[in-house]
């Protein structure tokens, strides 16, 4: 029985980390307060928006509806952990490129999304990038340049 | 690429569409936003709001929350006035106290603030607080608020910084804050000729501007002086009303604001500033304040409207007379409704030139949550009934509804309702590129099964807020690189980026290596705020004349050190002839504040009203299903008049993104009201824009204009693509299925309904 | 939120008036309030506690009788719920009509909840107010088939 | 969110034990996503979280059985969208899938949880009904199956005793049955459904021998209508029968007025989406 604060071990984007959470926390509010990582945010806080997404074991998820304490033993990845001080991920050049963003503040959500979509579908069709993507939101509303950076990444990515 | 001292060719970077400035840090996450920033020590403060629409406040029992382990205080309006004696702000009236003080006056307004270092610890405590009211009646409509008895406010303040809200002083028994009025030609005589008079009303609801970074402050107060880290799109308003509510000069204020989370109005003028420098000082350290999702739906919306408007037509189709009646349901607070109902009312009849036009304006209190800017200043609100009511004349008269705005519209060189020339204003040019776009010339199948189709356009006019300031310094170092330093909030416009290519444009330099310094008020020269689409105008202005500036002294320079004329030296060379070394600075500064003759009390009239025009139009088909009254949006096409496009695929960008906002607000959003209470405060039950709701063609575009007296010709663009969207879709369900919707959201149930009750067999109420 | 409804009670007028005009005979008819404190004839304390699956809320109300007489009953309802910030305010109003032998009760609810429930719950509370009408009819029923058993 | 404590039980068994029958503030959570808006938004504050996510890995599986299938509870949605075996024997469910939520939602989201959750708006409960769905359901006094068409018993609420779990659902294999599921948002496109109907079809062309219809969203719970049944039920379709289908259907659900729609106007969307799931199913569906 786990009553109080607990320290559990993760894969933080490649690197083991501890954390102590409590029950209660739930994964943005700790990447932000124990690692100073603010790509995952909160702003709806049910879920529909995509702010928060990270990508737990290979798999997209809702941080601020995932409890924290359930990273014990799994490997995290945010969108800190796509690039390299030498290169941008495909999928952020493109966004860059087409300039699939306003204000910016969703966008960390999108880009990770994208690099699952394209793990799942390589090529896709606009259906298939809407009915990924659909869970997550833009308020800025650049919903077809985004569909221009998907189309745009999977080409690099068949490139490279 | 080297800079010089002496530019030799321009247009090398204004009219490119440079990628964004900013865009590596918000594709990486690592943009810094005010919600997610922490201080060393900081508090965080979660609020307790009222359960009331209108009432006196008995008493705060605040006894439990405090009792809470790791709580560090517990707020009230008493507390606040220990250090701010008189604890009430905003841009247009003081009438908004800091926590609620004595009433309450809409549900969701702050009642008390507790501070803990756990967020979790705060928000629990502030579910224990207590608070005791006696009930008052309250008003929640805009037309009721005009005659009822119930009076939001005992007296107006008015701040004194606007000349029209003088006289509004010390009111008593009213809930307007705004009376604006515009009387040109004779209006009843003009009825009285007229072949037909047309008389409607339209409504618009309560929808909000939901920026996905809540809004956010954190103060860090000392005894000499206070820096608060905002989400604001008006850091030199927020320092300025600090220092007059802390009794200090500005210099002691400083106002530091990272990238914004978006705003499209949210975020203006002055909203959790006072409250979390009131924190800090009371707790003698930083103090945070970042709004939840749901605590948006009591801060700010756009304001609902009630447009009562009568047109007098002769016999060849032409409106001679014109009658506008606007009632702007402002919420509890007048925040920034005042300039709202001022600065759109005056252009409430419309793109068309008419003689006799009577414009009354009224910006009035209610107990909900206040209302103020959302992407167009009340503009949208005045097209939608305006075009509407194009639509309905022209269907009634049997006439073409392009050929009767066109016999109306208003042309260059002829006067506006307000007296003022219309200038660089492409009205019938965009217009026509709409209809261009939309094929209307050829024929439409509107389809006879279940799903009927329709096709509809409006066109539309808007003054920018005038006269404005802004102030913009360019600073060129000792190696010839180049900072700008100006008050422009990049909020995902793309201001940074567009301001740069000006400095780049003037300077000869790459835009990529100009650096725009994160605004910061012991930094970034004043600037009045970013709104209404003035920046690119105004702060561009400055910009340039600071770039010139930069540009004249580093020729000066040249001279100085005895280079001949023509020399093509590198800057930095320059700076090494003169200084011995790479050392020293040249700065340009740059002040634009353009003319203005403000409206003549009484008539509302002026020669020159407006520093520049805005001008939109929008097209729509549309697929109805009569069965259940969904609305496919099967087109949508965007035309605005830009000017020249600093970079065209921003300027696309903030087209699409407009006219998608406002599809969201013209089809289904809608803040759901039941006795003061917001019942649906949440992503989940108030719906935005997705991906489906993309309509299947969007066709964006601006027309090849020339603003005469913009910078590099250009002017803004960041509301014009919403002000058409509403009328094109409603005109083109009515052209679909022949019903007419006068009321805002379109949604499916309003359609159905519409479709019921025209066939004869409406549909019964709840 | 408004929430009417009328039913019908195998009872005479005067009989019905009599079990519901009397404040704890009432409180027996609704599920979930408990502790009725009169305060005077027309004033009343209770405690509404009510469940929505493992949702519990619980409210301290007071009830003002705002009319009272053969045929019609109206009361104000005020509630404030216990740890989180809301309010409940609600007014009421019960008619009662002779049809036959029968008396049809026609009853009709404008209640608002403000703060966090009234944010999150209006569907879920609507259907609860369904519920209540269901169990109070139910009772009343069962009370009168008693009464005309015994 | 307040405090609370977890535990993390590796038995089924052992997790039915840590419940209280008597405590609504001990509560299972599996994937979550529908507990933690609840305690996110204060209306539920638990004592003790129970957490499923450690418990036997065959309440994770999905197999094919006796012409059907068993879905252990812990199923998440996402891999029952992805199920050869739910795409050979329930084609109606992958489909469906396919605009449930979101891709991060059915990351997370179990099939146990989506059921006990008791949410009307859910696109689940309606689907597995119409296709004749059970549930294993155990108890620390041992296990009991109840028909899904059972399980809901209003907003939010369940059948489920504070101390019962979902253990697993068994759902028949769909076989020749024509099926559909179709759903009306009247916010954005992706809102909560308005309205969501469900049809089972057991059909020879358009003669149909006898249909399960279910209604969801409009109502306080997924419910049969099975008058709206009784009248396809051995008949032909066609305008007026699906009209006769529809009537029966709004006289025998009992709707809720939202955001989304008011009740008489959830009555005509009942009426007329009856007609287009069935026209649907019967043209061609999942199958």
């Amino acid at each position: 029985m786990m009553t109080a604060a607990r320290t559990i071990s993760f894969k933080l984007n490649g690197m083991p980390v501890t954390a102590d959470v409590k029950p209660h926390h739930n994964v943005v509010e700790v990447l932000q307060s124990q690692f100073s990582l603010t790509g995952a945010r909160e702003t709806c806080g049910q879920g529909l928006c995509g702010c928060c997404t990270v990508v737990v074991n290979g798999r997209a998820v809702s941080g601020c509806l995932y409890l924290a304490t359930f990273l014990d033993g799994t490997e995290v990845t945010t969108v800190e952990g796509l690039d390299t001080p030498q290169k941008l991920h495909s999928v952020q050049e493109a966004f860059i490129e087409t300039s699939a963003f306003q204000c910016g503040y969703c966008t960390p959500g999108f880009v990770l999304m994208t690099t699952q979509l394209l793990d799942e579908h390589p090529d896709p069709d606009d259906e298939q990038i809407k009915h990924y993507l659909t869970g997550n939101l833009c308020r800025c509303a650049t919903y077809p340049q985004v569909i221009e950076a998907v189309k745009l990444a999977a080409k690099k990515r068949k490139g490279s | 690429m080297t800079m010089t001292h002496d530019a030799p060719k321009a247009g090398s970077q204004v009219g490119r569409s440079v990628p964004r400035l900013e865009g590596r840090d918000k594709v990486t996450g690592r943009a810094e936003y005010t919600h997610t920033m922490r201080l060393p020590g900081m508090l965080t403060c979660k609020l307790f709001r009222s359960t009331v629409a209108h009432g006196r406040i008995k008493s705060i029992d605040t006894s439990e929350a405090k009792k809470v382990p790791g709580v560090f205080a517990v707020v009230t309006i008493d507390d606040v006035m220990k250090v701010i004696p008189d604890p009430y702000y905003g841009p247009a009236f003081h009438d908004q106290p800091i926590l609620a003080h004595e009433k309450v006056r809409f549900v969701g307004e702050p009642v008390a603030a507790v501070l803990a270092m756990d967020p979790h610890v705060a928000e629990e405590a502030a579910q224990l607080i207590v608070a005791e009211y006696e009930e008052l009646p309250a008003v929640y409509d805009e037309v009721d608020a005009l005659t009822t008895k119930t009076y939001v406010h005992d007296v107006l303040k008015p701040a004194g910084t606007f000349a029209d809200l003088k006289h509004l002083k010390d009111a008593r028994d009213t809930n307007t804050a705004l009376d604006y009025r515009l009387r040109k030609g004779d209006v009843d005589k003009a009825f009285a000729q007229a072949a037909h008079v047309f008389e409607h009303e339209f409504k618009t609801q309560k929808v909000l501007h939901l920026p996905f970074e809540p809004h956010a402050s954190i103060a860090d107060y000392k005894d000499t002086g206070v820096t608060v880290y905002t989400a604001s799109q008006g850091p030199s308003f927020v320092r300025t009303e600090i220092a007059r509510l802390l009794g200090w000069p500005e210099n002691k204020v400083r106002i530091k604001v990272p990238y914004l989370g978006s705003g499209y109005g949210a975020k203006l003028y002055i909203k959790l500033e006072a409250l979390v420098v009131a924190l800090s000082m009371i707790a003698r350290r930083p103090v945070k304040l970042a709004l939840t999702f749901e605590e948006l739906f009591y801060q700010i919306t756009k304001h609902p409207s009630t447009f009562r408007i009568k047109s007098g037509i002769d016999k060849d189709g032409k409106i001679i007379a014109r009658k506008c009646e606007v009632f702007w349901n402002g919420g509890a607070y007048a925040d920034i409704g005042p300039r709202v109902t001022q600065k759109s009312g005056l252009t409430a009849s419309g793109p068309y030139e008419i003689d006799n036009v009577w414009i009354d304006s009224y910006a009035l209190y209610t107990n909900v949550t206040p209302a103020g800017a959302l992407r167009g200043f009340g503009v949208p609100q005045l097209v939608w009934a305006y075009e509407s009511h194009s639509d309905m004349i022209a269907r009634a008269l049997k006439l073409d509804p392009v050929e009767f705005r066109r016999k109306n519209l208003l042309r260059e060189g002829r006067p506006h309702a307000t007296n003022t020339i219309i200038k660089d204003a492409a009205v019938e040019k965009v217009m026509d590129h709409v209809l261009d776009r939309m094929n209307w010339s050829k024929p439409f199948d509107k389809s006879t099964g279940v799903v009927k189709r329709g096709r509809g356009f409006g066109i539309s006019i808007k003054a920018v807020i005038t006269p404005t300031t802004s102030v913009a310094i360019v600073n060129v170092s000792g190696d010839g690189s180049v900072t700008l330093y100006c008050g422009t909030i990049d909020m995902g416009q793309g201001s940074d980026t567009a301001m740069a290519q000006m400095v780049g444009e003037v300077l000869n330099v790459p835009t990529e290596t100009v650096r725009v310094v994160p605004r910061d008020t012991d930094v970034t020269p004043y600037d009045m705020g970013t709104l209404g689409s003035r920046s690119l105008f105004h702060m561009g202005h400055a910009v340039q004349r600071a770039a010139a500036d930069a540009r004249d002294k580093l020729k000066a320079l040249a001279r100085e050190v005895g280079e001949p004329e023509g020399s093509n030296i590198p800057v930095r060379d320059l700076f090494v002839k003169k200084y011995g070394m790479q050392a020293g600075n040249v700065i340009g500064t740059g002040i634009f504040k353009p003319d203005y003759i403000p409206p003549a009390p009484g008539t509302g009239l002026s020669e020159n009203v407006t520093a520049f025009w805005m001008v939109s139009g929008a097209g729509a088909e549309v697929e109805v299903d009569t069965e259940t009254g969904h609305v496919k949006i099967t087109k949508l096409v965007n035309v605005v008049d830009v000017g020249k496009a600093i970079n065209p695929r921003i300027v696309e960008t903030q087209i699409s993104g407009a006219a998608l906002m406002q599809l969201g607000f013209t089809m289904f959003e809608k803040m759901h009201i039941d006795g003061g209470q917001v019942t649906n405060a949440s992503l989940a039950d108030y719906k935005i824009p997705g991906f489906h709701d993309v309509p299947t063609v969007m066709d964006n575009s601006h027309v090849d204009t020339n603003q005469a007296n913009g910078p590099f010709g250009a002017k803004g663009v960041g509301e014009v693509a919403t002000f058409c969207v509403s009328p094109a879709i409603a005109n083109a369900i009515d052209d679909a299925v022949g019903v007419r919707l006068t009321e805002l959201p379109l949604n499916p149930e309003s359609v159905y309904r519409a479709i019921r009750a025209k066939a004869g067999k409406p549909l019964e109420d709840e | 939120m408004n929430v009417s409804g009328e039913f019908t009670i195998k009872a005479p007028r005067a009989a019905v008036f009599d079990t519901i005009r009397d404040p704890k005979s009432f409180i027996s008819l609704v599920d979930g309030i408990r502790d009725l404190k009169e305060i005077d004839p027309t004033h009343y304390q209770a405690v509404f506690e009510t469940k929505i699956a493992y949702l519990n809320f619980k409210f301290n109300v007071s009830v003002e009788v705002t009319k009272l007489e053969v045929g019609e009953i109206a009361a104000k309802i005020e509630g404030t719920p216990l740890g989180v910030v809301g309010r409940l305010t609600a007014t009421t109003s019960t008619v009662l009509t002779e049809v036959g032998d029968e008396t049809k009760v026609a009853y009709s609810v404008d209640a608002a909840l403000a703060g966090k429930l009234g944010s999150m719950g209006q569907p879920v509370m609507r259907s609860k107010a369904k519920d209540l009408e269901k169990v109070f009819v139910s009772r009343l029923r069962e009370r009168f088939a008693q009464a005309a058993a015994e | 969110m307040t405090p609370f404590e977890l535990a993390e039980p590796t038995k089924l068994a052992d997790a039915v034990k840590l419940l209280d029958p008597d405590d609504p503030t001990v509560r299972p959570i599996a994937g979550g996503t529908a507990l933690m808006l609840m305690m996110k938004a204060g209306v539920f504050r638990p004592a003790k979280l129970i957490s499923l996510r450690g418990i036997e890995s065959k309440y994770s599986g999905i197999a094919a059985s006796g012409g059907g299938l068993r879905v252990g509870a812990m199923t998440t949605l996402n891999a029952l969208e992805r199920s050869a075996d739910v795409k050979k024997l329930a084609p109606l469910i992958t489909r469906t899938m396919l605009t449930l939520s979101n891709v991060r939602v059915r990351n997370v989201a179990t099939v146990g949880g989506a059921l006990a959750h008791g949410d009307p708006h859910m696109d689940l409960p309606p689907v597995l009904m119409a296709l004749g769905a059970k549930l294993t359901v155990i108890s620390p006094n041992g296990e009991r199956s109840v028909a899904l068409e059972d399980f809901f018993t209003g907003y939010y609420e369940t059948v489920l005793e504070k101390n019962e779990l979902i253990a697993e659902a068994h759902i028949p294999a769909q076989g020749a049955k024509r099926a559909a599921y179709m759903k009306v948002t009247t916010g954005s496109a992706d809102d909560w459904p308005a309205l969501g109907v469900a049809v089972v079809l057991d059909s020879d062309g358009k003669a149909i021998k006898s249909a399960r219809v279910v209604v969801s969203a409009a109502t306080t719970k997924a419910t049969r209508v099975k008058s709206a049944e009784a009248v396809l039920a051995g008949k032909t379709v066609d305008d007026k029968l699906l009209a006769q289908a529809g009537d029966a259907a709004v006289e025998e659900a009992e709707f809720i007025a939202d955001v989304r729609g008011s009740v008489p106007y959830k009555r005509e969307l009942l009426r007329v989406y009856i007609k287009r799931a069935v026209r649907q199913a019967l043209d061609g569906g999942a199958q």
